[in-house]
């Protein structure tokens, strides 16, 4: 059983018409585990969450939670299955308060009662929980998303470029708040332009170009692989 | 934006206002003779309905203006003339409001006679009603098969009969023509179905199977291909039924068609041939069939008010335009009233029905016998046979069937243009 | 989700209201037609608002579900001699098929719904009316039921049908239900993601909506009695009531309401008083509305910061 | 056999003119994302104008198209202005655009109704030739030709414009995406005005010929002409100008087989293609349409 990773994609390949972006990927990541996601503009990351989370669907390829097939479930189901996301751009309901927004989510996506206002201090906006999302900040709005993820009690976390745009304080509590998901128990898949920060939270990364898995390891090792060096050189 | 809100509230309350003060002018009809006779109608300034609805407004409301330079009409309820008013709404032909709106000259205006507005679609909303409220619907022109199907003492056609009966006369034609090979295209609403259901059933009734029997939908408004399809059928007459927007665009497709055939009908040359005139060119429509009705045909001998004749060059004095059938329909609905109001000894619906029972065959006004059943459906004057015939810049109409009404004999076949 | 209680109350006296006020209006106005025309346009607008307000699903076809009800209530008393009320009930299934059948538009985005939507009511539309099916519809020739004429029955039946529209609409804006609908107009991906079944949702805001336009349908039928297919068919309904939910705002249980009990007032006093300008003057207000007021009515109350059900 | 060639022919010439009908709607919308249910009134207001040039001073009919041009200019820019900056900016553009236009419809035609009255007019026969013209040994008359040849250099026109044109290509940036085009500098609100202008002449220039085609011209049948209208351009596909034509040929055919051979059905026809093609394809034919959830 524990050597059962939590997600396992096997094969994964998506097309838009005839472009083929991703290759059969394969890779795994188990609880508590945090996998870095990087390459260059383009080379597939987010359309691997975006595969995961059901928002875009495979055209091939297995992708097993827990040992069971989620490919062909619609989104709804498979954050209820347990795995929940962020977006790159935050999708907040707008109109709606910050508060609404978590509860949406503890309502819909969870199994057990969920302290929203817990979630809410987590993401440190239980002052502005009666606030409409839409008059939040962007790094506002961005925790809420994160926070909307939570609600679900989610047991793997796809992180879309969460760091982008953040102070160094900033992101060094980010930073903290990842770990500390991890050390919950939840495996994350976090997709990040920032290396340095990437740096700190993982041992692992899978490095994307064209579609490609062109490599799986230690970040430091990656920086010295001459197919990592080429995609980012765009060589 | 609050200020036009405001704006929108006053007018709101102002229209409200102004209605209900209009509204309590007409209550109370007492044993006393009021003081005005209230005649409620309504009328479509807009849509469909708009151009023959008008029309027969119009003619009603010409009516009322001339008994009122008498003084009135004379009501025997109360022997004396009253003078007449006619309140009137426009529904812009959608049913829903004239629904509304027949439940408000019923309920709140409290008319003593409520007369429908034009044709079958709008006139069916107010017969359930006029019978929920006793009110004794005078129908002018709706002559829906529906409404007719049982005994009312609320329901009086009185101006035109079914048209079911319509193409009676002109199915007979057809048949002592000895035309064998006859097309019908018709419009799939009541009105035009009706007849043509009534003209096949005629002919085959003497033998005559139509080559081409279709519906087209009554949107319908380009019959190129379609007269195409029915040439290939060799017809000798092509009969067409539809609404003047149907028949303009029918006779237009076929004059710039370049095609022939030996006789072509449609029906409202024969009632509002200025329009179709105007529309189709003279040239279109020389030697085409049709209805002819009043003014179009006269009635020499009327029992009861003016001759054709007589009520055209009225018309034309005091309105200085050429009545058309329409308006000569709505006139006729006044002239039944009057007539009706005359011989009606008590001042109720029923009083008001029962006379219209006691006139019926025995009245012939300018639209011709005046003739109802009990179910409320008029029986009068059948529809003759007409051509249209080339006189001068125009065409002329010649009545060629029946032998007796007829002022002249079928082209037959018509000449090519 | 803190207001429930109160919204509950608050929706209680909406329902309140609406009951009191179309018991007592007959009895100081006798046009019983109008106040019975202003139901169903309170209740049309209200059920369109069902699926516009809470999904962003403009059905400019709407008048074919309520078209559907007329036709099936109609020939259910024609042919089967059941209660009356049993066919305004069969109105409101009929028009629950036709939703089903529809079901598959709901895949399509924003206008090509709306139009797809208002095909499908011109098919229906076209089908009821055909000459082929006068057997079953009476086709061009119309349908009469006066054997049922009962105005005041059908007067007390259109109101039951607003308050359940109505009660449809609070349970859309104060459920659970509702939250995850709320969430989904603003972003169906971000309402998938957070668990809601926004397929499923879709589909039975979708159903509900038409099964209340078939109720009303039914009960027009029914008070109507005699009719012609243009008269539950023409677009002129779909269209008063997207004009009237979005004058008194839609996405609320009281906007649908307000706007068409106001508007449809305007409607009739401006008809019986300057009827040759109804056209301009209802055209222009629609303009100054959509560009001055877009979100109806109650934006007004809620820009008062006044809660809003 | 020749039934149904005179059907094809005539279908494909139908077809033709009511490309010219749909395609300012559909030019409309590809630039302002803005359904214009006000243009079966525009159209309608064509035909009125050429009835005025033709009945009041004696002019050709043909003398229209410059007075539609005219008449889209005079309106369109100033509607442009006063109307669409103004409903971009609010929530829900589509839907809100829908119901103003809807409002102008209603406008326009009450004024039309105050003006004309309610009776249908026509333009003479003799204006665009009283002959019949060949093909294929198939006769259709010589008006048909003149309001197809006009169709096509009117989409020609629109077609080179498009494509070869400075603000063609600008048109064209703008509907592949606004907010993109705006960022590269395009004038949108300027181009897009020209387009609602372009979109009204057209329409216009259709009117012109509407008494021929569909017999005559009356305030009313404005919503008849755009609900029609709609379906062309969505069987073509939304927002595709050039699609349009492939759905106008669609319906001009599909309508005059119906008329031949199941002539009471005809009516269903733009309805029963457009719902067919966009639950198959709810591209249209050339188009995309699906919601991405």
């Amino acid at each position: 059983m524990s050597s059962e990773p939590l997600l396992r994609l096997e094969n994964i390949e998506k097309r838009f018409g005839g472009l083929i972006v991703l290759h059969e990927q394969s890779f795994s990541v188990s609880a508590g585990e945090i996998l870095g996601l990087v390459g260059p503009n383009g080379s597939g990351k987010t359309t691997t969450i975006n595969v995961i989370s059901g928002v875009l669907r495979a055209n091939s390829g297995r992708i097993l939670f827990e040992g069971k097939e989620i490919r062909n479930q619609p989104i709804f189901r498979i954050a209820r299955l347990g795995i929940n996301r962020s977006f790159q751009v935050p999708k907040c309901f707008r109109a709606m308060s910050a508060r609404e927004n978590i509860e949406v989510a503890a309502t819909f996506g969870a199994h057990a009662p969920v302290d929203v206002d817990a979630i809410l201090d987590e993401i440190g906006l239980l002052r502005h929980a009666g606030e409409p999302a839409g008059s939040l900040t962007v790094n506002q709005q961005k925790m809420l998303d994160l926070g909307r993820a939570l609600a679900t009690n989610p047991r793997l976390l796809l992180i879309d470029e969460i760091g982008a745009g953040l102070n160094p304080s900033e992101l060094g509590a980010i930073a903290a708040l990842l770990k500390s998901l991890a050390a919950r128990g939840i495996a994350l898949i976090v997709v990040e332009h920032l290396l340095e920060f990437l740096n700190r939270i993982t041992d692992r990364v899978i490095v994307l170009g064209a579609g490609r898995m062109l490599f799986e390891g230690s970040l430091a090792e990656a920086s010295r692989h001459p197919d990592v060096v080429a995609a980012f050189i765009g060589g | 934006m609050r200020k036009f809100l405001k704006h929108a509230w006053t007018a709101c309350a102002a229209g409200a206002v102004a209605s209900g003060l209009a509204l309590s002018g007409g209550a109370a009809q007492a044993a006393n003779a009021p003081s005005v006779l209230t005649i409620g109608t309504l009328y479509a300034s807009s849509g469909p309905f708009a151009v023959a609805s008008k029309g027969q407004f119009e003619g009603l409301q010409y009516w009322a203006d001339t008994v009122n330079k008498d003084g009135g009409t004379y009501v025997k309820a109360f022997k004396k003339k009253i003078p007449v008013k006619i309140i009137a709404y426009d529904d812009q032909s959608s049913t829903a409001t004239a629904t509304t709106l027949y439940n408000q000259l019923i309920t709140q205006d409290q008319v003593n006679i409520l007369i429908a507005d034009f044709g079958s679609v709008l006139t069916s909303v107010g017969i359930p009603l006029a019978a929920e409220h006793k009110m004794l619907l005078i129908d002018p022109t709706g002559s829906g098969a529906n409404f007719f199907t049982k005994k009312t003492d609320y329901l009086a056609d009185v101006s035109i009969p079914s048209s079911t009966v319509w193409p009676l006369t002109l199915g007979h034609f057809l048949l002592g023509q000895k035309i064998q090979r006859i097309a019908i295209i018709y419009d799939s609403n009541d009105f035009d179905a009706s007849q043509a259901e009534t003209l096949k059933a005629t002919l085959e009734k003497g033998g005559v199977k139509p080559v081409y029997y279709h519906g087209v939908p009554t949107s319908e408004s380009n019959y190129t291909v379609l007269l195409h399809t029915i040439a290939a059928q060799n017809p000798d007459a092509v009969i067409e039924f539809g609404y003047a927007p149907n028949d303009i665009a029918f006779l237009r497709n076929l004059s710039s068609s370049g095609l022939h055939f030996k006789m072509t009908f449609t029906i409202f040359p024969g009632q509002l041939l200025d329009l179709m005139t105007k529309n189709v060119g003279a040239k279109a429509l020389a030697y085409t069939y049709t209805y002819p009705t009043p003014p179009l045909v006269q009635t020499q001998k009327v029992t009861y008010g003016p001759n054709t004749a007589a009520f055209v060059e009225q018309f034309k004095a005091a309105k200085n335009a050429e009545p058309n059938f329409l308006d000569v329909a709505g006139y006729n609905t006044g002239l039944v009233v009057q007539d009706m109001l005359e011989t009606a000894p008590a001042f109720t619906q029923l009083s008001f029905h029962q006379a219209l029972m006691d006139m019926s065959g025995k009245t012939t006004t300018l639209l011709g016998d005046f003739k109802i059943n009990e179910n409320g459906a008029q029986l009068g004057e059948l529809f003759s046979v007409g051509q249209l015939v080339p006189s001068g810049n125009g065409n002329k109409m010649v009545v060629v069937y029946p032998k007796e009404k007829a002022t002249g004999t079928a082209v037959y076949p018509a000449p090519a243009q | 989700m803190r207001n429930a209680t109160g919204g509950t109350r608050y929706a209680v006296a909406v329902l309140a209201t609406l009951a009191v006020a179309f018991v007592a209006l007959p009895q100081v106005y006798g046009n019983q037609s109008v106040l019975f025309t202003m139901m169903t346009y309170m209740a049309l607008a209200q059920g369109l608002n069902l699926v516009y307000g809470f999904t962003g699903y403009l059905p400019f076809g709407y008048v074919g579900f309520f078209g559907t009800g007329a036709y099936a209530c109609s020939i259910l008393v024609t042919f089967t001699g059941l209660p009356v009320l049993l066919c305004v009930i069969g109105g409101g299934l009929a028009a629950l098929l036709i939703g089903l059948i529809l079901g598959p538009l709901l895949r399509l985005s924003g206008a090509y719904f709306s139009i797809a939507n208002l095909a499908a009511s011109q098919i229906i539309y076209y089908v009821v009316s055909n000459e082929a099916l006068k057997p079953l519809t009476g086709g061009p020739y119309g349908i009469k039921i006066d054997q049922v004429f009962a105005p005041t029955a059908s007067y007390a039946a259109m109101l039951v049908v607003l308050l359940l529209t109505t009660a449809l609409a609070a349970y859309f804006r104060l459920s659970r239900f509702g939250l995850g609908l709320r969430a989904m107009h603003q972003n169906p991906i971000s309402a998938a993601v957070a668990g809601v079944n926004i397929v499923r949702a879709r589909l039975v805001v979708w159903l509900v909506s038409a099964t209340v336009a078939g109720l009303i349908g039914g009960v027009y039928a029914w008070n109507l009695s005699v009719f012609y297919p243009d008269a539950v068919f023409t677009l002129e309904i779909s269209v008063f009531a997207i004009v009237f939910a979005l004058f008194g705002g839609v996405g609320t249980v009281i906007g649908p309401l307000l706007g068409a009990g106001l508007l449809y007032t305007f409607y009739a006093a401006i008809g019986v008083s300057t009827p040759q300008y109804f056209q301009l003057l209802y055209g222009s207000l629609i303009v100054f509305l959509v560009l001055f007021l877009p979100n109806g009515l109650v934006s007004l109350l809620v820009r008062r910061k006044l809660h809003v059900l | 056999m020749a039934l149904l060639e005179y059907a094809l022919v005539g279908g494909i010439l139908y077809g033709v003119f009511f490309s010219l009908v749909g395609i300012g709607l559909n030019l409309v919308f590809g630039v302002m994302r803005m359904i214009n249910l006000a243009h079966g009134q525009f159209i309608m207001l064509g035909g009125f104008g050429a009835y005025l040039l033709s009945s009041h001073l004696g002019l050709n009919p043909v003398f229209g198209i410059p007075l539609a041009v005219a008449g889209g200019i005079v309106i369109g820019w100033p509607l442009y202005y006063a109307v669409v900056p103004r409903l971009q900016r609010s929530n829900d553009p589509e839907m809100l655009s829908f119901i103003l236009f809807f409002g102008i419809a209603q406008v326009i035609e009450a004024v039309t109704l105050l003006v004309f009255g309610a009776d249908q007019h026509s333009l003479p026969d003799s204006a665009l030739g009283s002959g019949n013209i060949g093909v294929l040994g198939q006769d259709f008359p010589d008006s048909w030709w003149v309001a197809v040849a006009v169709s096509v250099l009117c989409i020609g026109g629109l077609y080179l414009y498009l494509s070869s044109t400075r603000l063609g290509f600008a048109t064209r940036a703008i509907m592949a995406d606004r907010d993109e085009a705006r960022t590269t500098g395009i004038d949108v609100d300027r181009v897009a005005a020209i387009a609602f202008v372009i979109g009204l002449s057209l329409a216009g220039i259709a009117g012109v010929f509407v008494p021929y085609m569909v017999g005559s011209v009356s305030p009313s049948i404005g919503g008849g002409l755009t609900t029609t209208s709609f379906a062309i351009i969505i069987i073509g596909s939304l927002g595709n100008p050039l699609g349009t034509v492939v759905g106008g040929l669609v319906f001009g055919i599909g309508t005059m087989l119906m008329q031949t051979y199941y002539a009471s059905w005809s009516n269903l026809v733009p309805y029963a293609l457009l719902l067919v093609i966009v639950l198959i394809r709810p591209s249209g034919l050339l188009g995309k349409a699906v919601r991405s959830a």
